[in-house]
C-alpha cells in the first residue's frame, strides 16, 4: 500500500510536464482554463489534437499498432492527470475516446484501417446519435427506423442531444432494424456520414445560450449496410460495450484545478464584512468540503482505475463514480456561481470559450467585460454543468443500478 | 395571527393574474428581452393603466392605492410566476419607498411619475468592492457651489439600461463602510445618451433582463438632486433594502409555484420504461421534498413581507430568515427541476428553462443565503 | 393579513403566564427541561396533569361539557405556547389527546360518561397497541385475534411499541376480527384493561438505555364486546379519525425553546480556538439555520391550525408537518448532541428526567455528573428522537401519502 | 499509488476476523460493559497471545511486529466490524506510538508490557476548556525537589477505568494554549485505589467503553515519570492524535461495513405492504447513497494511514480530509440504518442499534467534523 508514485512514473510525469509547458500554447491553454462545460471549443481541441498526434499522445489509450501508447496504467493516469492541471483543453470524446473503441472491439479490418488514422487526424470527426426525443433514460426503447433496402439501409426518424453535429462530418447512431423480440434486440450500431441526402440538424438553444446540442433529423436516409459495425439487430452489444468506456475518465485532478482557482479567485474577491471571499467561514467551509470529498473521489477514481488495469471486474465502480463526480463537479460550479457574487448574474458569453455558437447575443462593439473572466464562466458553467446528472445515464438510473449490482436489491 | 385576504386583496390578485395570463407571454418577453429593447413598455404601461399596480403601494396623495404588505404580496407572487422581467421591484419596491421616506417635491413628482408608468427608476448602488453590502460606498459626492459633483463606480445596476431616472448613492461623509455620511442623488437618465461625466455599460443578465455597470467621472449635479438630509440616507435604504428583499422573495414563490407544476405535470405525461416517470417512488419523494421546499418559502413569504412594519432588528431578522429560505427553496426546487426534465429543462425551449435562470439570479439578489444567515446570526445575538 | 396578536390574544396569554408562573414548581419543570423524549417522567406528568384539572385546563379541547374549554382557536395555540415556554411537562399524549377523541368521536354515552372523567382525573391511563411485530408501517396487515365467543371477544396476538404500558391501566387496541375482504375491513377497536388475565409485558431496553416502550403479550385475553369502540369490524374508521389528532399539534414553540436554551448553553461552552462555542462559525449556522426553519415551521403550523378552526380541510398539511417538525427536532438534538462535545460521550441518564426505567445501569453513589445537565440529557435525546422519523406513519409513508395527495401523483 | 495488501496483509486481516468470529460476540461483550468490569481481559490476552496484535505496530525490540499502515487498517477495520470494546487505539496506537516517540527505559518497559497484553494505558489529555484540542493543557506539574507535583483537571479520559497505566500531559512551561511546554507524565494507576492527590470518576460511556474524569491535586511523581524531554511533548502529541484519529476512521470503516451489510440484509427480509422493503425505490436509493457513503470512508481510511509518514502538514490535510468524510458517513449512514430498521433499529434487540451508539461516538472522537473542516482549511491557506 503506497500513495506514492514511482522514480520511473515521476521521470515520466516530469517528460509529459516538459512536453505541455513546451506544447501549450496561450490559445489552447485560454480554451481549456474558459470551457463553459466538458464540450470545449471545437477549434482549440482540434488544434491540440494536432500537436498531441505529433507527438503519439492523441490517443494513447488505442492499441499500439494503431498509434495509442505502451504505457503502464500510472503512466496512462499520470498523463491525463498533467494534461489537466496545465490547463490542457479536453479532446472532443466522441471519436477517439469512445466509437473508436467500438470500431476496435467490433470493427472490420476495413473499418478500423479506414476510421483510425482518419479520426487521429481529426479528418473524421464524429458525433453522437443514440437518444430520441421520447428515449432518454429508457435508450432501448428507441424507434428511429433503419429500413433493410438490399445493400442499403433506409434510416427515418430523429435523434437529439447530438453534441456538435454541426461540426461533426460522421455521426454513430444506435438505429431500430427489427421491433419483434425484446426492445434491446433489433437494434443496429449504423456509422453514417454527416453529408448524406436527408439528413437535417436542428441546433437546440441551452439555458446557457450555448447551440452544442442539436436534434438531427434523418428523412429516408440511405446509408449501404458495410457502414453497421457489428451485425445487424445486435447493435445493443456495441453500445453496452462502449459504456465501458464512456465512464471511464478521471474527474478528480481537473476538480483539484479549479478549486485551487476557485480558491485563488476567492483570495482576491471582495466578500462579506470588507474581507476576501475566500476568509469567509461559509464560503471557505464550503470549498473545504469539496475539496476533501475530491482527495476522496481520486483515491476512489484511481482504485477502479487498476482495478480495470489488472483486468478485473471494477463492478458497480463506474455507476458510483459517475455518481459523485458528477455531484461533486455541481457543487464546485455552484459555489463559483455563489462566489462570483453580483458579477454572477451578468451575461457576457464573449469573455468565455463555450462549445459552441450563442444564439442571439451580439457581444458589446468594444469587448466590455464586467468583473474577471472568471466571474463570466461562472453562470454558464453552472447552467451546462447541470447536464452532469442527467447524461450518460442520469444519476437516477445510476443509483437504480448500483441498487441492483452493488446491493443485490 | 392572520393570513387570509380581504376580498378587494383577492379581487387584486385575479385581476393581475388574469391580465398576466392573456397579456404577458414568455416568447414575445424573451424576445423584447433578447433582440428587443429589453422589457414591453406596453405592458408597463397597461401595470399604469389597466391595473393601477404602479401605484399600489404608494400613498393616494400620490395617485397611490396606499395598499400594505397584503397587495405587494399578491402582486409580485403574480409577477414572479408569469416571470415578468419588467423592473417593477427596482421602479416601485425599491425606488417607490427611497422616494417615499426621502419627500420633498422632486420625489413626489417622480413618485407620481412612477404610479402613472411614465417613470422607470433604478438604483445604482452596488459597487466593485461591496458584495452586496450598500453601506460600502465608495462613491463619493462633493459640493463644489451650488452643485454636487459625483465620481465613483457602480455595478450591475439592474434596470438602469431602460430607466429614465437613477438613485445614486454616494458618500458625503464617513469612512468606506459607514452607515453616517451616505446621501441619496437623483439623476434624469438615458443609457443611451448618457449625461457628462457618466459612462455606461449596459448588458443583459443571466435572467433576461437588463442591467449596466456605471462610472462617475467628475458627474455634476444641481444641489436638489440630493433626496432628503445629506448623509442620513442609511437608515431609509436599510428598509429599502429589507423591502425589496421581501418583494423578491414573494416573486420568487411565484416561479417557484409554477415550476413546481411545471414539474409534476411533466413527471405524469413523459414516460419511460413503458410508464410515467412520476410513478417512480423515488422521483415521487423528490418532488414531495420540492412541495415541502415551495410551502416553506410561502411561509417565508408572509414572515417578510408582514414584518416590514415591525422594528428594524426585527424586520432584519423576519427577512434574512425569509432570504435563506427562498434561496435555499430556489435551489433545490430550481435544480431539481431541470433534473426531472432531463436534458429539455436545459433548454430554452421549456418554460423550465428561463424559470430556473431567474431563481439562479434570485437566490443572490439583494444578498445571498450565507450574507443573511450570517446577519440573522448577527441578530440573535 | 397580520402577524400579530390580538389585545384580547395578549390579555388571555398574560393570564396563562401567569397561571404557570404560580403553579408550575421547580420539580415539575425539571422534569419538562430535562425530558430525553416527547415522553414525560410519568409522575411529574400526572401532577402536572392534576394541577391543570384543577383549574378546568387538563383537556382545553374536550367539549365543554366533558371538561374541555371553550377557547378560541388563537387561546387554545396560545396555551401550548405559553405552557411551553414555560417549561411544562407534555401530558401523555395517549389519553386526553388520543383515545379521548375516539370516544368522544365514536363512544356510547356510557362509554363517554365512565372513561372521560377517569381521563382527565388520571385514575384511567392509556397505553396504545396498534403496531404488531409485523405490522409497522404497513398497519392495516395487522393479525391480533380477536375471537368472537359470545360477550367475549377473545385476544390472543401481540403489539409492540406499547408506550408506557407498565404504568398503563387500560389499553386501546387494533384486533382483526375478520379475515375476509380487504386488510383494513375486519378490524375492531378495543378497549381493555391491563389487569385481564393472560396480559404479560415485556419492556424493551432502547438505545437510550431506556424501558418506555414494551411488547405486550395477549393470550386468550377475554374482552367483553362492551369494551368495542365503535362496531365490531370497523375499527379502521376509529383509527383512520383519530390520526388527525395525533399529527395535531404545535411543535415549533418547544423547538424555539430548545433552540434557545442551545444558544445559550453554546455562549457559555468552551469552543474551537479557545473562543465560547456559541461564536464558532460552523455552530452558529447551523443554530441559526434551525431557527430560521422553526420561523418557517411555526407560519406553517399556524395557518394549518387556521384551516381546521374555520372548518376547512387542511389537505396534506398534516403530512407535511409532521415530516419537517421530526426532521427538524432531529437536526436540533443532532446539533445539541455536537454540542456537548466529550462530554455528549458520557452515559449518565441519572442527571435527566427519562420516559421510563432505565436497564442495567446504576447511578453513581455520589450522584456524580460529569458537565452540565444539558450535557447528559444530548445524547439520550438525540438517540430518542430517531423515533420522530419512524413512528405515527414513517416520514417516507407520509411522503408517499402527499404524493398522491398534494400532487396527484 | 497501489491500494493491495500483501499476501502476509490478507493472512493477518483473515486469522484476526476468524478470531473475533468465533471469540468475539456482541451479548458478552455488552455483558462486560454493562454489568462486568467493562472489558473481557481474556480478550485481550487473546489479542496478545494468539493474534499478537498488540504488538503490531511496535519495533522488534520490544517484541513488535514493526508493521505498517496496512497492518493498522486490516486490524483496527476488523475491531470496528466486531464492535471491539477493548482499548486498542488508546493502549496500542496512542500510547503506544507517544511511548516509541519519547524513547528512554520507562518507555520501552512499557511498550514491551503492552505487546505481551500486560499493559492497559490511558492518555489524560481532554480537559473542560479544551474543546477537543489538545494543546489547550491547564494541568499544570512543577518541580519540586527530584519530584513532580501535578495540578489540574482531565475529563472523559477513554479507557482510564481499566488502564493500569496512565499517560498524562502537563503544562510545564508556556501559555494556556501554546503548544511550547507541554509535557507527558506516566503513572502507575488502578482506577479503585487512585493514588494519593487522585480523584476519579469513573463512568460508562454511550458507547458502551468505560472512562473517567480525573482531578489532580497536588499529585507526586517521581523525576522519571517525565517521558521525553520537559515541554516538548506536543509534537509527537500532534502526530499521536493523528495516529489515533486514522485508527478510529478505520475503525469506523469496519463499523460502517456491518451496518451498511445489516441494513441491505434487513430490507430484503422484512415485509410490508406484501413485498420486501427493499423493494422499494426510495429506500433502494438511500441504501445506494450509503454505500457511497461506506466507498468514500474507505477512501478516506487509505488516505489516512497512508498519509501518516509524510511531512505534518500533509499528514494532518489528510487525517482531517479522512476525519470528515467518515463523521459524514458515520451520520448518514447510522441514522439511515437506524431508519431503515424502524423502530427495532432503536432497540438494543438487535446489532444496529449498538453501532449507531458507537458511530455517535466516532462522530466526535479525536475532533469533529466542524473542527477537522477548520483545520483542514487552515491548512490549505
Amino acid at each position: 500500500m503506497d500513495l506514492n508514485w514511482s522514480a520511473e512514473d515521476l521521470a515520466f510525469r516530469d517528460e509529459v510536464r516538459a512536453f505541455l509547458d513546451d506544447k501549450l500554447t496561450p490559445e489552447i491553454r485560454r480554451a481549456g482554463r474558459l470551457m463553459t462545460s466538458v464540450y470545449p471549443d471545437h477549434e482549440a481541441s482540434m488544434a491540440w489534437q494536432a500537436i498531441l498526434h505529433e507527438r503519439g499522445w492523441a490517443a494513447p489509450a488505442w492499441p499500439v499498432a494503431y498509434g495509442g501508447c505502451d504505457w503502464s496504467l500510472a503512466q496512462h493516469y499520470l498523463f491525463g492527470r498533467e494534461s489537466t492541471l496545465a490547463g490542457a483543453p479536453l479532446l472532443s470524446p466522441m471519436g477517439i475516446r469512445m466509437v473508436a473503441h467500438a470500431i476496435l472491439g467490433f470493427g472490420t479490418d476495413e473499418q478500423k484501417d479506414w476510421f483510425l488514422p482518419r479520426i487521429l487526424t481529426g479528418e473524421v470527426f464524429f458525433c453522437q446519435g443514440y437518444s430520441e426525443p421520447e428515449s432518454g433514460s429508457d435508450l432501448a426503447s428507441l424507434s428511429m427506423a433503419a429500413v433493410d433496402d438490399g445493400d442499403d439501409l433506409v434510416c427515418t426518424g430523429s435523434k437529439i442531444w447530438t453534441t456538435h453535429a454541426t461540426e461533426a462530418n460522421w455521426i454513430f447512431s444506435l438505429v431500430r432494424t427489427s421491433r419483434t423480440g425484446k426492445k434491446q434486440e433489433g437494434i443496429t450500431f449504423l456509422l453514417m456520414p454527416m453529408d448524406l441526402p436527408g439528413i437535417e440538424i436542428r441546433p437546440l438553444v441551452m439555458t446557457s445560450g450555448e447551440e452544442v446540442q442539436n436534434q438531427v433529423f434523418f428523412d429516408e436516409v440511405r446509408v449501404p449496410k458495410r457502414n453497421v459495425l457489428g451485425r445487424i439487430d445486435e447493435g445493443w452489444t456495441v453500445a453496452k460495450y462502449l459504456l465501458n468506456f464512456e465512464r471511464g475518465g478521471a474527474l478528480a485532478p481537473a476538480l483539484q484545478v479549479w478549486a485551487d482557482e476557485l480558491g485563488e479567485a476567492a483570495a482576491a474577491q471582495p466578500g462579506p464584512g470588507g474581507r476576501p471571499l475566500a476568509q469567509d467561514p461559509a464560503f471557505a467551509a464550503k470549498l473545504a468540503d469539496i475539496r476533501i470529498r475530491t482527495d476522496v473521489l481520486e483515491i476512489l477514481e484511481f482504485r477502479t482505475i487498476a482495478a480495470i488495469a489488472q483486468g478485473r471486474n471494477p463492478g458497480p465502480a463506474a455507476s458510483m463514480l459517475k455518481v459523485l463526480g458528477t455531484e461533486l463537479s455541481q457543487a464546485l460550479t455552484e459555489l463559483a456561481q455563489e462566489a462570483a457574487g453580483p458579477r454572477g448574474r451578468v451575461y457576457q458569453p464573449h469573455a468565455t470559450m463555450p462549445g459552441g455558437p450563442i444564439a442571439e447575443f451580439s457581444p458589446p462593439a468594444d469587448g466590455y467585460v464586467s468583473g474577471l473572466d472568471w466571474q463570466a464562466v461562472a453562470p454558464l458553467r453552472y447552467f451546462n454543468d447541470r447536464a452532469g446528472s442527467i447524461y450518460a445515464g442520469s444519476n437516477e438510473i445510476q443509483r437504480n443500478i448500483l441498487a441492483k449490482a452493488a446491493l443485490g436489491l | 395571527m392572520d393570513f387570509s385576504l380581504t376580498e378587494e386583496q383577492e379581487m387584486l390578485r385575479d385581476t393581475v393574474a388574469k391580465f398576466l395570463a392573456s397579456r404577458y407571454n414568455l416568447a414575445d418577453s424573451r424576445a423584447a428581452a433578447k433582440t428587443g429593447p429589453g422589457w414591453q413598455p406596453e405592458i408597463w404601461r397597461g401595470f399604469a393603466e389597466e391595473l393601477g399596480i404602479l401605484g399600489a403601494t404608494f400613498p393616494e396623495k400620490v395617485g397611490g392605492l396606499d395598499g400594505g404588505p397584503a397587495e405587494l404580496l399578491v402582486i409580485t407572487e403574480a409577477l414572479g410566476y408569469a416571470l415578468v422581467i419588467e423592473p417593477y421591484v427596482e421602479t416601485v419596491v425599491l425606488a417607490g419607498g427611497l422616494l417615499q421616506r426621502a419627500g420633498g417635491e422632486r420625489a413626489d413628482a417622480l413618485s407620481e411619475a412612477i404610479v402613472v408608468g411614465d417613470a422607470v427608476v433604478a438604483l445604482a448602488a452596488e459597487e466593485p468592492t461591496s458584495a452586496g453590502d450598500w453601506r460600502d460606498v465608495r462613491t463619493t459626492a462633493r459640493r463644489d457651489g451650488a452643485e454636487w459633483v459625483l465620481d465613483g463606480t457602480k455595478i450591475v445596476v439592474s434596470a438602469a439600461p431602460i430607466a429614465n431616472q437613477l438613485l445614486i448613492t454616494a458618500r458625503t461623509a464617513g469612512g468606506e463602510r459607514d452607515t453616517e455620511g451616505i446621501s441619496l442623488f437623483l439623476l434624469d437618465f438615458d443609457a443611451s445618451a448618457p449625461p457628462a461625466g457618466v459612462t455606461v455599460h449596459s448588458y443583459r443578465t443571466i435572467d433576461d433582463r437588463r442591467a449596466a455597470d456605471l462610472s462617475f467621472d467628475g458627474l455634476r449635479l444641481p444641489a436638489d438632486a440630493l433626496l432628503g438630509a445629506a448623509g442620513a440616507a442609511w437608515e431609509s435604504l436599510d428598509r429599502g433594502i429589507d423591502e425589496a428583499t421581501a418583494a423578491v422573495v414573494s416573486e420568487g414563490v411565484g416561479c417557484l409555484r409554477r415550476v413546481l407544476a411545471d414539474t409534476v405535470e411533466y413527471a405524469k405525461q413523459r414516460k419511460q420504461f413503458g410508464v410515467p416517470i412520476g410513478s417512480f417512488q423515488a422521483l415521487q419523494h423528490r418532488m414531495v421534498d420540492m412541495f415541502m421546499e415551495v410551502e416553506q418559502a410561502v411561509a417565508a413569504q408572509y414572515l417578510a413581507l408582514l414584518s416590514l412594519d415591525a422594528e428594524p432588528a426585527r424586520r432584519a431578522r423576519a427577512v434574512s430568515a425569509a432570504k435563506v429560505t427562498l434561496a435555499r427553496a430556489a435551489r433545490f426546487v430550481g435544480q431539481n427541476a431541470v433534473q426531472l426534465h432531463g436534458a429539455m429543462g436545459m433548454t430554452e425551449e421549456l418554460a423550465v428553462g428561463h424559470y430556473f435562470k431567474r431563481l439562479t439570479a434570485l437566490e443572490q439578489e439583494f444578498g445571498s443565503a450565507d450574507q443573511h444567515r450570517a446577519r440573522y446570526v448577527a441578530l440573535a445575538g
